[in-house]
Formats: C-alpha cells, structure tokens, sequence
C-alpha cells in the first residue's frame, strides 16, 4: 500500500489511542486546526477534545504539564509545532523527564512521546530550521529516534509511543508528503519496531552510507547515481540515534571498509562525529580504508534566500563527492 | 482630531487625550501610509501565488493603523521590535517598499539581503522582525533598560500578539520592567486569534490590557489610527516618568495567518467581511478626512490609483534584484571575522576573507 | 480548633471556614509532626557540618506548619509535588525519618537510595523534590490534569516559593489549569526571600495570592497550623468543583538558603531571633494546644524529648545504611532495559541485566 | 602571583568594566550576594547597581533583557547561576543572539558574554551536574571559550567581554578555588588573548591529550603518572571550543601519533566525538598509529552518593588507561 509519512504518522497515533486510553495527544493547534501540518487529522473528531488537547503558545507549560501527566501514569504524545520551540521547553524535556527516573531511583518513570518537524524546512530562515538530533541524542535517559520512511514513522512512533521511557521523536517537515509503498505486515495495528535497531535501506559492496530522516532520501539517490558509476553503497537508515546501533554500522563497514555519515544538521558534535568516534573505538577501525568523511548541514545560520538556502542542506552531490574522495577517485 | 472609542484603563486615573492635534498634512500622510502598507502586502499576497515567495508569509491587511499610529508618535531615539508580522514596520522605519518586497523575494535588495526573509527585516532601531513567540518581549525591554542605561530619552515599543501574550517570558519582562521601571510600552495586538486558536480559547482572561497586574494598561480601539496616536502620545510621556506600560490594540486580521493558512477551520469567511465592513481602519480614518474637509474624494481616489501604482513598482523593482551572490552565504556570520565555514561536505569550504561586512558599529 | 490569623481574598467572597473540627489525638499528632520535622532537619543540620551530607541541603526548619497543615488536609489519592526543600515533604508522605537521612548520607536506604540526595525525594503520590526552580510548577499542573482525565477524585497539591512566584513558566500553567479547570491547589510559600533576594526586589507585586490574576486566592497566616488546614479543607473542595485556587503561605525560614549560605549580607541575624520569638509554628500551636489542655506542658516536654531521641535513632540507622552499591550506578536510567553504559573511558563499561530495577507499574 | 581562578575572573571584569562603561554584570544574586558562588565580590560596590543587577530567577527574561542590551549597543556580562538553568533561556543565547547578525545581514550584532559554572560540581546529583559544552559548540554564530586556569580564566573572559559577538564563557565550580601561577605579562590590564588558539600546557612526545576546562587538570595529573612509566603525555588545553583550534590538535598529534581526548561532559556527540571527526578529515590521521580514545563523563544522569559519584567525571585514572590502551601497553 501506498502511504505518505503523514498518513502513517496519523495512522500510528490513531491505532494507539485506539489501543490505550491512557494515551493523549497535547499540543499547539492539534485539534480544531488538525496540526500546523495536519499531522493530527481527524484525531479531535475521533477521540474528543479530552484526549485531543489544543494549548495556549506556552511550550515550558504544555511540555512541563505533559510530563506530569506521564509521571503521573497517562502516556501523553506532546507535539512541537516545530522543534525549534522546544528549546523553550527543553529544560522540561531533559531535567523533569530525561532524569526523573535515575533521581527517584525507579520509581517514578516518565512514558512520553515528544515528536514534531526537526531540522530543514524550505524558505523558513535560520529560527525555523535548526536539527536538534544532536543535543537530545547526548542525554542518557531519554530515546531518540528519527524515521525517514512511512514504515519507520508508523511502526517506530508506535514502538515510542508504548515504550515506558521519554522519547524524542524526531520527524522532518519535508518528509511528510513523500509517499512509500508499506507491507501489510507493517500496515497490522499490532506491528511495532524494535527500538535501537538500524535498517540496512540498500545493500552494497563499496563504501556505506549512514544516514537519518530525510538524509536517507539523500543517501539514497547518492546510491542511486554512483551505482551507474559502478560504486555500489550500502544505505544505513539509523532510526535510533539513542541508542545508536553500533553492531549494523560496523557490520556494514567491516564489509565495505569506507563509510561516509550524512545528516542535516550542523557539523560540530552531530551524530556524525559520534559515529566517528564509535567506529574509530570499536572493531571496525582496523577494517577501515579511509578515513571516515562527514556530509552535514553546512556551519551556518540557515539563510532564506533560494539560492543561498540549497547550500545549507546536504543533497546527493555532496555524498557522492564525499564517497569518491573516500574511495580515492577523484 | 478627536480620538473616537472608549479607553479602558487599568491602574491609570487618566488616559490618553480626547483628541490629538496635528497638521492636515500629516494626516494625509498617516493614511497615505497606511494605504501603502496595505498595498504593499497585497502585492506581496501575488507574488507569494505566484511563487515568489517562498515559506511563511504573515501578513497585516487589516492591522495598519497599529503600527502607522504608534510610529507617527514616535521619537527618533525610540526603538522598536515586533514578530514577525514586520513588513509594515519595515516600510514604517524607513526601508522602501522595494527594500521589503525583494527581501520576501530573498534578493540582495531586501532589508536583510534576502537572508532573513518575510520573518526578519530590520532597520535601525527596528530590531525586527523575530520568529520565536514571545521571546521578542524580553528582548525589547531590554531595548528598553539600554535607553535607560544610556539616559538617550528614548522609550522602546515591544509589540506581541494575543497569543504570545500567554508566553511566560512576558511576564518576567513585566516584572523585571515594573521592579527597574524601564522605558518600555508593551504592545499587545489583539487581532483575536493566534493561528487557529481564538483569543478566549488560549487566554483565562481576554483583558489583556490588565495583565500586566502592576503594569497600568489601556484598552484602545485600534481601527481608529487617532486613538492609537492619542495613546501612543500619552504612554510615551507615561513610560519616560513612571516605567513600563500596556496598551492593547484592538483590532483584526483580514487574512489567514500565514498563507499557508486556508483559514476555515476556526472562523467564517462572513465573520471577517462583517468586521471590515465596519471597522476597516483606512476606510474609518478616511471618512474621518473627507468630513474634515482634510482630503476630498477624487484625493483619495487618486491616492488609491498612486499607492497601487508605488506597489506594482515596487514589485518590478524588487524583481529586478539579483538574488544575494555567493559570499552573502557566508558573511555575518560573526562580525569582523575572517572565518573559514564548512560546507555540507569536507571538500566544500566558504574561505570569508571579512571584506563586504557591514562597517563596524562597536 | 478556630483559625487564628485572618485570611486575605482575592476573587473569592467567601473563604476558609473560620475553625477547624479534628479529634484531639489529630491535633496532638500534628504538633508531633512539625516536632519531628524539625528534629529532624535540625540533626540534618548537624550531620552536614560533621561532613556527612554534601551539596546543598536547604532545610525546611520555620514552615512546618505549611507541609504539615496542608498534608493533613489530604486524601489517600491527592497528589504533591515541591522544589528542593523537600525533606519535610518525604517524611510527611511516609518515609521514615531514617530514608530521609540515609538519602542525605547517600546511602542505599534512602528514600532515593542515595541517587537523588537533599533535593530529590520521592514517594508514591510525592513527585519530587524538583531542583529548578519553578519547573515544578507546570509539572504539578499535569499531575492535576492527570487527576482530572482519569477521574480518580484527586487533587494537586503544586509548591513553590515567593522567588519561584516569578518565574513566567508558573503564569504558563496558571492559565492552562484555569483553561482547563484542573483540580490543583497552587501553594507559594512566601518565607519572604528567594536566596539573597528579598521579595520586594524579586518582585513588582509581593500579594502572592493575588498573581494568579483569575485564579482565586487566600493568602494565610501559616504560622498558625490550623489556618493551614482550614485553607487546605476549602481549597480541596474549591478546586474539585470550580478548578485552580492559589494560595499563598506566609512564612519564615530560619536558616540560610542552603547550607552554603552564611546568611549575613542580606537580613540580619535579628531579624530572624525577633521573627523566631513571636511567630514560631510550633510554639504557637503548642500553646493553643496547652490553653485548651489537649496536652500538658509535661506531656509536650515529653514529646520534645521523644522526637529528639527519635531523630537520633535516626540518625544512626541511616549511618548503619551501606552505600549504594555498584549496579545502582547504572540501573533506572531506563525502564526495564537491558543496557550497557559507557563509563569514562572506552574500557569501563556498565552491563546492565534489567535485574534489580523496580517493579514495572505501566 | 599566585590567584585563585575566582580571583581572575573577578579581575577580569572589574577590569573591563572600568575600561568600558558599556560593560555591565547581569544575573541572578551577583550583586548584595556577591554571586552564588562569590565571583563577583566587590563590582557592585565598586560600580553600583545601575552596572551590576541583580534579577529574579527568571532566567529566559533576564537572558532575553540583556541581548536586548546588547543589540541596542551594549555589553552585557550575563551570569547564568549556573550552566543548567540556562536552559531555560537557551532560545535566547540562539535564537535571539547567536542568530541575529546574520538575520539581519549584519545590522544587529549582539556583542553579549554568557559565563557561569557548567558541568560537574560536587554532590549536586543530577539536573546540577550537566556539561553544555557540545551544545553550544555546535552553534555557528557563537564563540565558546571553556577555561582551565587563572590565566585561562582572566585573559579569555576579557577577551570575551571586548569580543563583538555573542560567546558562551564555561567555568568550572571545581576550579573556582584552584590556585595558579599568573604572569605579570597576563596580570596587566592590557593583556587580553587570542581567542581561537589552544594553548600547549606541557610538552611530550608519546601520546596527545586534547582537554578543556576542568578536564585538563586531570590530564596533567595523568601525564605526571605516566612520566613516572616512561610515557610522554603532551597536553593541549582547547581553551576555545567554537572555534576549535585543529591545527595545534594536529601539529601535536602529527608529533605524538596517538591522540586520547577528555572531557566532563556526555560522550555522546561531545567535544571528544568532534576531535575524532576532525582528526579523521584532517591531515593528522595518516600520522596517528592507533585510534583515537575519548574519556569522557559517564553516560548517564548525575548521582548524588558519593562512591557513585566518582565514577561520573574522569580521573587521571580513566585517562592513563586509555594511553596504555592506545600505545598498546597493558
Ligand atoms: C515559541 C513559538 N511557538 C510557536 C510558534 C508558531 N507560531 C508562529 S505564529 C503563531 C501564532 C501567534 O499568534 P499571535 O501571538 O496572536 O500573533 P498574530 O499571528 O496573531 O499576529 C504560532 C503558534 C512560534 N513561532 N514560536
Ligand atoms: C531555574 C533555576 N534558577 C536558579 C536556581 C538556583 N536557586 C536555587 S533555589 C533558589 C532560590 C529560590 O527561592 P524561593 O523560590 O523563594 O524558594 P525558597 O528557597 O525560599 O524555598 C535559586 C535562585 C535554580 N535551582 N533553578
Ligand atoms: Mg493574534
Ligand atoms: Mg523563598
């Protein structure tokens, strides 16, 4: 079947509202309005403005009450407008519920989504367009992950959704139109992905390429490209960025023996680097060919202008520049 | 000219006077003003369908005699910042029309080179033009504490929205405004809905001209550009004296929240016909004029045809704009800075020598 | 027992009733309560000059009556949540005073066992022991709406003090509880300074009970433990019925902030023994207690002797508490999850079974 | 002269403040109190409330007032009590500072200073014992400058407070009363450093040791540690995080050929994963002879009991471990 990344975000939502009383969405306009980007469709009408909650603009307040609903035993999925504004609310997300589990020493969990539009949007400038993948995925406490296809956005919020642990869920503004063909396996309501685990999206011989959210879009049509050059990539969807699944990047690069990461946001201590730094102590180091190149947002505040703004977000040029500097055929 | 609503004041045994003075000429001109500004977001409404603009668009079609009422009362040392509902104030603190349609074509021309685009637009003491809701407040007042630390005279104008004003950093800068009492006249513009959110279903009190509790406030019917005037008159003298003050304005707005809004799922296309039809601030202040005798039919007529006119050139003069060349991606970054900026890959890099910075201000 | 202060309201015509009706026994327990508490803190006190307690330790020593009064007040399903000054709240909620202590040592048998120290205690329905100050407060909120959405009956109990009263994020969950009328009582216990800073220069309005602007508020004499209660008793009917109250708590604290403070370049030491003379909590109910014979002044002597001996049985058994041993390094950072943990170099790591974290309750 | 680093950043802005009217100190508790953690004993005294303001604990409105200041022409200096309650107020040291020169195609600098304690203290447990260092760094438009010793802390906070852009100053309540030796040249007035450069604070030849703020300590006490083995640690002291100084990380490592970094922080995507990257893209990696180790915090949420404790920041210990692991010498 074929489905956008918005449908299956609203499908997975549904399901398990559908599933679990206790689970309620709150957020700005996710109600009457249907969610700026209409991710939350039809959710008021079915479930009732009880479980359907619209909030005044005040992220510290809705996040920080969304959290003691969660410790208080309810599995809220509190949506960001955009994830830029969770930086109001982020103390929220990482002292009251990230530790609140360690400081009370188990016993009061917090079981809560946090999901919304991360990173490059088009023609938004530098507030609206910041990727927060790095920042959430340093803070033990929490699980973050970050779904490229409608597969992973159906069958990964599902798994957050019902995970007792807080959870960042990092979606991509651009993403949410594209269409994927789903199986019916995944289609079931009872489907759920197991958290923590990579998916191998293309398998290949020369050189492997991790990625996120619509970074494997990217990845993908660099594969695309250099396989007509003869360079065969094999495309890691990450989905987890905490945990990071250390065991399928080095799998993959112990097979390839180059590996070049691609991400949208910027390049100082993103998940790029820490991939470096991963495989550089782990066993796949000394399978390693060439160094490890990084394709990553460019260093700057992203500007408005068209022209300026195509420079900002990595696109399949970069990666296969990247890919042939790495296999030295330049 | 005598303002014509009712003021409700909050915390004040007096308000702003009942009529404000000033020469026919201006007059002319405050409507003249706002009559561009509404031109000019009309054009812009165009170009964004025909895809010339890219991203958000706010516009402030219904909204022009705030912004035209409280600069015409303004100082020259005065500073002001709003959201970023800013084209109008751009065009008010003195960009051209040209300036503030290339920026929301992102060309070199635009105020902010084409890099802040339709959210960002500044000029001097015009402090923007920002994205975050809310957090423009505190950063006005301390606009405001800078005009009181160097005792320049000046008074800052912080304006936010209905549905900011439900923002917690609001009321931290009130206190911090009230406890150092700076130069500050909050502006609320109550245009009634904060995207799809109406006021009474955002705010557990609607009043907002009282909730700055200790911060006297003052009700003003915004559609009327003099009771604007007259209010902004009286604050300014207010804040210089006695510290921060808040007026809430009145007023409407006549399109969807940004363009991308279709606007029908919280209120009806009748509702905001029914409003303008009676409260339309250009139309209000002009019958105001053609019953002073300050301007004449064919005058307005002609002003009509003339406004239209500037914005159609405008637009033709902000196409002709080239779009920012490639340095312009990577300057401003940081100031008097000769950096070295890393790309989306590691064989990309933007060498910034610091040439074609702005002249150094500090 | 009648109220002895007089209650101030804010959007309320009538108040909290002006006596209370509760079994001798009741009335005795209470004055125990407080005497414990303050036993309590007071080797707290000791034990942190002997070294034993690291950090901050903010002690609660002067607004007994607060804790005590409102969680006499309770029922089994309400729910409460506070800042760092919290070990009054823990005991209270049913750790013994040897948890209380032991968490202060960072020994295994603390209330946290000794993970979250002086600031973060816990126990069912007692959610912290928070240590950013006013984060609580919208967290509280949630508990309320958690209360309200399931129907259990509860109410919310969310504390925060007179510096914390400032914090924009505490005007964020006022308005969404009145939005939404969640059943909390909001609870600032004003002890008159945030750290250093006195209320008057933290804050433009110092009528705490008068911030939640549309929020009802009582402001009360908590010195008097039965004025407490009385506030307690109507606010938890009040919010069942009508949504958020506000009540503010007027109160002292004798020691400096944390432990850390010398406590001298902001009130003088005095200030505090005048303050101590007149208004001490327990003094004042011990005496009301005694005029109407509910106890002897034999009885109390007895009692002071008994708390003091218990807090140091306490002291004792907490000392006897081994340390936390090495698997609750990296247990409960997760819920039921098998996880290995990176400790400081790429050789140490924690391999954790998922054995040994408490049950699961979701 | 022997001067506590408290003592130097006093000095510092005393200093500057006499030196530039527009200077002022801004923050919770800095004035009457003389600072939480009492350093900035004697500046309102000397310069009087209208330069030295003490605010609620209002953090996002106190932080947003003094970038207001600063955009308007001023130079605020504004303390964060400490480093974890900024992010409260982190929107604004991004959105509101970091991002607004270029916003406004260079109209409005924000020439502000943003400097308190960050990362580990002593039993503080775990919402106060967060390290923002990777946070910050990761953000174009910022300086970030973490200093180690009294001359770190005196010479880079003047240079912070005359520098015309908006930079994030990271202390160390750990270090606030560890004594050093100051130069005459950097005890004058004058005397402002480079911001940008790491500084060599011992040379060697076996092995690097890239560190910052309280981290370097434990590098030079490992490096003492080793020399008794025979093993020669050189030990760079990053100074500055944003921009972080690659060339003298990879003149050192092209010297030594072996590379441990360390840092207070979380691993994941820190300082330490940034090195790696860099050292990976950079000229060095050819020259280093083993990967690159990090010793970082531990990765998990701060606990209060002490023997816990002690295994959450790393020691000399955890770093000559990783040098024998990285020279091959266990
Ligand atoms: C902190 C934050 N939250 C959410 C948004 C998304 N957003 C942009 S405008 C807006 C509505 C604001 O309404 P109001 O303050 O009434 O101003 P108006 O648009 O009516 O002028 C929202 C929710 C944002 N930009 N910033
Ligand atoms: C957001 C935040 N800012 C600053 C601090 C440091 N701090 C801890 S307690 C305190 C004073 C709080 O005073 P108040 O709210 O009156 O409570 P009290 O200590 O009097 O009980 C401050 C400033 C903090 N913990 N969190
Ligand atoms: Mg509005
Ligand atoms: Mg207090």
């Amino acid at each position: 079947t074929q489905m956008t990344v918005r449908d299956a975000l609203t499908k997975a939502m549904e399901e398990e509202m559908s599933r679990d009383p206790r689970v309620f969405l709150i957020g700005e306009e996710v109600g009457q309005f249907h969610g700026a980007y209409k991710v939350s469709r039809g959710l008021l009408e079915k479930f009732g403005p009880e479980r359907v909650i619209d909030t005044p603009i005040t992220e510290a307040g809705l996040t920080g009450i969304a959290v003691g609903a969660s410790v208080a035993g309810l599995r809220p999925i509190c949506e960001f407008m955009t994830f830029n504004f969770s930086m109001q609310a982020i103390d929220h997300v990482i002292n009251s519920a990230a530790k609140n589990l360690y400081m009370s020493a188990g016993q009061h969990p917090a079981p809560i989504v946090f999901r919304g539009p991360n990173g490059a949007s088009a023609g938004v400038a530098a507030q609206h367009s910041q990727c927060f993948a790095a920042w959430y995925s340093q803070v033990p406490g929490l699980k973050v992950l970050a779904p490229w296809s409608s597969e992973d956005a159906k069958s990964l919020l599902k798994a957050a959704i019902r995970d007792p642990n807080p959870t960042v869920f990092l979606e991509s503004e651009l993403m949410y139109n594209s269409v994927f063909d789903v199986s019916d396996e995944v289609l079931s309501p009872e489907y759920v992905a197991p958290i923590g685990k990579a998916k191998v999206e293309r398998e290949g011989t020369h050189v492997t390429l991790v990625a996120f959210s619509a970074a494997v879009g990217a990845a993908m049509n660099a594969a695309d490209i250099l396989a007509k050059e003869g360079i065969s990539c094999e495309v890691v969807n990450l989905r987890s960025l905490r945990p990071l699944d250390e065991e399928t990047i080095n799998a993959s690069v112990m097979k390839t023996n180059h590996l070049v990461t691609v991400e949208g946001g910027w390049p100082q201590c993103g998940i790029g680097a820490e991939i470096c730094a991963r495989v550089m102590e782990g066993p796949a180091f000394d399978h390693l060919d060439a160094p490890v190149l990084r394709v990553t947002g460019a260093d700057l505040p992203t500007p408005y202008s068209q022209p300026l703004e195509v420079q900002c977000f990595p696109v399949a040029d970069n990666i296969v520049r990247s890919v042939k500097k790495t296999l030295g055929r330049q | 000219f005598k303002t014509q609503g009712t003021f409700k004041l909050h915390k004040l045994s007096e308000g702003p006077a009942s009529s404000v003075t000033i020469p026919n000429q201006e007059a002319k001109s405050l409507l003249h003003q706002m009559m561009s500004v509404r031109r000019m977001e009309g054009a812009a409404n165009e170009q964004y369908r025909k895809k010339n603009i890219r991203g958000f668009l706010h516009l402030y079609v219904g909204q022009e005699s705030c912004a035209t009422g409280l600069r015409s009362g303004m100082s020259s040392v005065d500073s002001i910042i709003t959201a970023y509902r800013c084209h109008g104030w751009a065009y008010l603190m003195g960009a051209s029309q040209a300036a503030v349609l290339a920026e929301l074509f992102g060309r070199v021309g635009g105020v902010s080179k084409g890099k802040g685009g339709s959210m960002h637009m500044y000029s001097q003491k015009f402090y923007g033009g920002q994205g975050i809701v809310g957090a423009q407040v505190p950063v006005g007042a301390g606009l405001g504490f800078a005009h009181k630390y160097s005792k320049d005279g000046g008074v800052n104008i912080t304006l936010y929205g209905d549905g900011a004003a439900n923002q917690g950093q609001v009321f931290e800068a009130f206190n911090m405004a009230k406890l150092w009492n700076l130069p500050v006249i909050f502006v609320v513009e109550n245009n009634k809905f904060a995207m799809g959110t109406s006021q009474k279903r955002g705010a557990a009190n609607t009043d907002y001209y009282t909730r700055g509790d200790y911060i006297p406030g003052i009700h003003v019917e915004a559609k009327y550009i003099m009771d604007v005037r007259a209010a902004m008159d009286f604050s300014r003298q207010y804040v210089l004296q006695n510290g921060p003050i808040l007026l809430e304005l009145d007023t409407y707005r006549y399109h969807g929240h940004s363009m991308s809004d279709p606007d029908d799922t919280y209120r009806a296309k009748k509702d905001i016909e029914d409003y303008r039809e009676q409260n339309d601030p250009i139309e209000l202040f002009k019958r105001s004029l053609v019953e002073k005798a300050v301007i004449t039919e064919d005058e307005f007529k002609a002003m009509d045809k003339e406004t239209k006119a500037a914005a159609a050139a405008a637009v033709q003069e902000a196409l002709a704009s080239p779009y920012p060349s490639q340095e312009f991606l990577y300057n401003d970054i940081l100031l008097n800075e000769r950096v070295s900026v890393r790309g989306c890959d590691v064989l990309t890099r933007f060498e910034h020598t610091g040439e074609g910075t702005p002249v150094v201000r500090y």
